[in-house]
């Protein structure tokens, strides 16, 4: 999925980082400009649109009720969606998602579920019977480079400002949400031996390798995720999870905590 | 059009639901160029409709056979993100989108000067994020801005607007309310010069009333085109006085 | 979806059309002749085989009990599907409906609909519950020209020969489908400034721009839909318009009122 | 075959439900040359089946990768309308319609000379307008008479016919009734000098009763095979009767 | 979906055959070399590994209750489905079942079903409302040949085997499957007016046309399908008919009675 | 990981529910060369895993615009059968196995020297069996020996093992059981000289913990790399000795 990038421009980028640079002067493991506004699409129960550099992506929340799952009979469920629209990026194709989108949206729905940011058995209608479905969906706007950190953020801020449509149901008094932790997901690329957190659309064409590292409030680990065609070593990987979870607490606190 | 409108009245003293006349279009917002991707896009609110519209090309067709050797082709894809209506949509054309995709590409392709780019294609993307009644005509509008916006060479601007009738009376740019319990739906496209490239209605109006949602449909095209036009002018002068201070 | 004409054909149809002529001797705003066969299909509960010069639709109505949508829970449904089989014409292909073929149905289907043709009230089994499916399945046999009229009136004739299979479903005696309206469609094409009424297979293919209007028994309009990618002015769809519902007019007569 | 068929007496005295006798055919009729934009096309009742089948080509192969070097593919779509059932089917090929599909364009494939035509293809359409037992003959048999009105070289006309065994009786064409609670249905595809072209078989039958059954499937595509020819022949006739007074 | 084979190899298998004999020296009517394994697939209810020759064929068969169909209200349900899967053949293409997968299921579903294999009476659960549904799920592990018999025995070799999972649903104690007849199929190829039996590889692709004739244990048919472009003729197919029925009864009684 | 683990001790006196320690790898079997039309294949059980791998190529690539003209792709396609799990699975590929199969490419694309092969496709086809927690990573090890098995040149085997966390404990290669109701999956492949070519995880893991799985999961590579090798090594003196006595 990684764009086509000119020779030229791949030299002239490798050089830079040959002296520690980056083309718009970034530290290695410093993210772009983070933008985040939340409650822009009023007909969802929930909404983010991030702004990541010049990446784009609008996540939407909507809830209705619905069957649980049979191994979980009293717990809400949630289902994440990705669509890589061909608005974003000349690379996207219209049709269901290829193994790039869903790739995208089963990182972000592990990061979800695996730190328990959303109370699951407080969206329980009917044990067994009725919970409350929760559907992320994350709508890709410009692909300007490392949608993976955008989508993330874009999920949980949008869950962040969900409020359970309890009343249109006629299931009682609407409530906010119930988040008991705020995942954040940072991706770092690998190219030559260097490591550069918050790839742009050219760095992302350069590196052949991506690693996603989620974390807690906590600083605990909640995901991982290896992709592209390269490898990395041990100690990269350590490093990228240190410099990961110590960059995840200062966007949690600027953009995320109440 | 259910015509079925329980017993609410669309309008009292001249006045609509939302304080508008009858001739009176919703708030409208434009703005040029949102997308770094994108050949060319355009970001539109009119009233609570929300759409984005991209432009990629001229550029290679793929797959390959759809290829016309004497002009572009021009592929429209109309698209509702799944959190845009009321009740979650599964993600994915349906027959709806298909059909406003289709009419869409008619009521742009007519302005496109598509002989100067034979063998490639012109793409155009029209995401709605929320929808509110006047989702296919914002869209157009959109998408005519953000082709002026990528450059490509067009006779004009194609402006889009629908009317309706409530309470047996014409009115303009009906919004969800109107729609859903209205007695017809009227959209047009029209160019710069008042040729008619969309025309679509349903619903109930005599061959008077068709005339009078005509006329009056072309009202507000006039209106939203010296947005558009306005809009598309503020963007170059902002890319001028950028390249000045470059 | 029009066909491929050659240069020379075109040549030939246009020079006439500057005269004032069509090839088979039509004028402008005369359709071909028609011929409608109620009936024919034994197992769907209403038929109709309409010929349209040399076009031919078979459409076959089938009922069957089913839920009502949740937004008119005591109305009956109508779904309305085109089959463009590969069969009708050398200019379509197997697989699931294209634009066109979409189009053509969702036009059919707003004229029956909008024009309230079938008492969808009277089709209301138990409130909320079960309502009357009716399924109008549009099968085109021989795509020669202007199917968007062929399927248009056979959907109708169909419906005014559709026996509601009560009986079938342990649900009473058998009725006639009650029928409130007959909706007609008439098609014209554009070129060169010239307007003609139901297009043969060689006019649809020379014509940028068809219009459809879709007339009331009372004279009203419920439909249209134009569809090309030409234009057409103000005046020639007021045209257009007048001589559709005159036509219409002519037609209902002719062949469908009682 | 559900074997099952409660207490139904198929045949009394020697005489079937409808009427006929064991070794009867249904009424048959066959309209050629119905269809305007095909290059051969033909009706064809068989009791209460009524089929249409449409010929095109030899004509270009799409897609590419598909064609032979030193002959036409043929291809072969068996469909049935929405309609042509009690219960209305979902529109679209299922399994059933892709399995006959198959064995009906291996039932003709071997008299076409699709030698004469390489890198192309000749595409069969057979749509089953009303269903009763027997369409996948009835298609087999108007799409052969089909490919002679489109003019493609054949070694000769298909027919098919099946059998069919009731009441420990084995009988020629069964209709829907004897279909659905009989013990064995025998479908074959012969060419005029006797090779077979189809088979197919479920039920229960002995092997003396296979024979019985292919014996008189072959006796039913006999007495097809004249009508087809006459249609044929008729077709001829009228066309040159056309020319002449021209 | 027959192999590609070199011309040459073709020539040669055409020598030997008309010298009466075959590339791996066995008799026209003579298939290769059987072997069942049974119980391979412990999360299954019963499964089956044929090996015939160097072809491989894995069936698994589940059982799960569900719907009874609307005509057989009291009887249990037979769904069989066929994965020809790339890894087993360089001519199968990933993708849901083409026109050689659907017709090898359906042909052995047939042969099952027809034989009346299955008690079905014996897997009503409560009548009307809930009966087992048998899934044979048959895998092409590597076509080497004639995967028509090799599928057909896998079928039965695993229906044999399979216990009716009563305990996992709360249905009372696990059963073993009721078995009433054990059909087996028997394919032939013809060539140059040769039939040979249970053909490989190379003489698969060397036939146009192909007959499988499933019979009883009594030595009834209960199924026939000819496959192929080419054509057999009335004693050819009698002929296979008696061989077919014969040699099953020797595979019957090596392999699968009890 | 549903973290939930009702009251079950996974770990009692350092002893797993099925008796392995909490460095132990499940009992391995790998058979190489079992199928006679892939050019390289491989059985192997792990634990109560079994999966087949199947490489085809290199070989000419469709469609043709997927051809790459300086290197072959790797296609890898990860497919369970319908009865290799407790309730049975609906046939075909769903979003989980698009991402193994995606990630099990990227495993093993890193030591395939795909230059060699300009325009070609190595595909590599992998069916799951019976499943028990593990089918990626077994899925991966079988993988690569079947391309060594067809001889595609490599820089090396990939090996894959996960490490999990039950009872706070972090144990290898976890079961079933203890992967429903563990706390942590951290699945790893490794390069023979030890660079990472595929990493994930899910659940929870302290930075501690996360880099004592990844060193577990290293060791039990570590032992699967030599059964990987004396695998291959017996089918070559298989061969050998075969070649030998021909």
């Amino acid at each position: 999925m990684s764009s086509v990038i000119s020779e030229i421009r791949k030299d002239y980028l490798y050089n830079l980082m040959l002296r520690g640079q980056r083309a718009d002067g970034r530290a290695f493991d410093q993210p772009r400009e983070i933008s985040i506004k939340t409650g822009v699409i009023r007909k969802a129960e929930g909404s983010a649109l991030v702004t990541l550099g010049d990446t784009q992506v609008m996540v939407g929340v909507k809830m209705q009720p619905g069957e649980p799952f049979p191994d979980s009979l009293d717990r809400g469920v949630i289902v994440t969606n990705a669509e890589l629209v061909p608005l974003a990026s000349p690379m996207f194709e219209p049709g269901p998602p290829n193994e790039f989108g869903i790739e995208l949206a089963r990182v972000v729905d592990r990061g979800v579920r695996e730190s328990g940011a959303v109370d699951l058995a407080g969206l329980c209608i009917t044990p067994g019977e009725k919970v409350w479905i929760v559907f992320i969906d994350i709508h890709i706007l410009d692909d300007c480079g490392n949608i993976m950190d955008a989508s993330s953020l874009g999920a949980i801020a949008a869950l962040l400002t969900t409020t359970v449509p309890a009343k249109k149901f006629g299931l009682g008094e609407d409530y906010p949400l119930p988040i008991k932790d705020i995942p954040i997901a940072m991706t770092a690329v690998e190219f030559g031996g260097v490591v550069m957190f918050d790839a742009d659309v050219d760095e992302e064409a350069m590196a052949d390798t991506k690693l996603t590292v989620i974390s807690r409030a906590d600083g605990t680990i909640c995901g991982v995720q290896k992709s592209g065609t390269g490898v990395l070593s041990q100690e990269q990987i350590y490093r990228i999870v240190d410099i990961a979870c110590e960059n995840a607490k200062g966007i949690r606190e600027k953009f995320l905590e109440v | 059009m259910q015509g079925n409108n329980g017993n609410i009245t669309f309008i009292r003293d001249g006045v609509r639901l939302d304080g508008r006349r009858v001739d009176e279009l919703r708030p409208i917002k434009i703005e040029v160029g949102v997308l770094s991707r994108a050949d060319g896009s355009c970001y539109m609110e009119m009233g609570d409709n929300k759409v984005v519209a991209a432009v990629y090309g001229p550029r290679e067709v793929h797959p390959r056979h759809l290829q016309e050797v004497s002009r572009a082709i021009v592929r429209y894809r109309y698209n509702m993100a799944s959190f845009s209506v009321e009740e979650r949509r599964r993600p994915g054309p349906d027959r709806r989108s298909y059909e406003l995709s289709k009419v869409s590409r008619e009521a742009l392709e007519p302005v496109i000067l598509t002989s100067y780019f034979p063998r490639s294609v012109i793409d155009i993307f029209v995401e709605v994020l929320q929808a509110d009644a006047g989702t296919r005509t914002a869209g157009i509008n959109a998408a005519s801005v953000a082709l002026a916006d990528a450059g490509i060479p067009m006779k004009g601007l194609i402006t889009s607007c629908a009317a309706g009738k409530v309470d047996g009376q014409v009115v303009l740019d009906p919004m969800k309310e109107e729609d859903n319990f209205g007695q017809a739906d009227l959209p047009i496209a029209i160019t710069p010069w008042g040729d008619i490239t969309l025309i679509q209605m349903d619903g109930d109006l005599s061959r008077d009333e068709f005339r009078q949602a005509v006329e009056l449909a072309r009202i507000g095209c006039g209106k939203i085109y010296e947005i558009q036009r306005k809009a598309l002018l503020d963007r170059y002068c902002q890319m001028e006085s950028a390249a000045q201070e470059a």
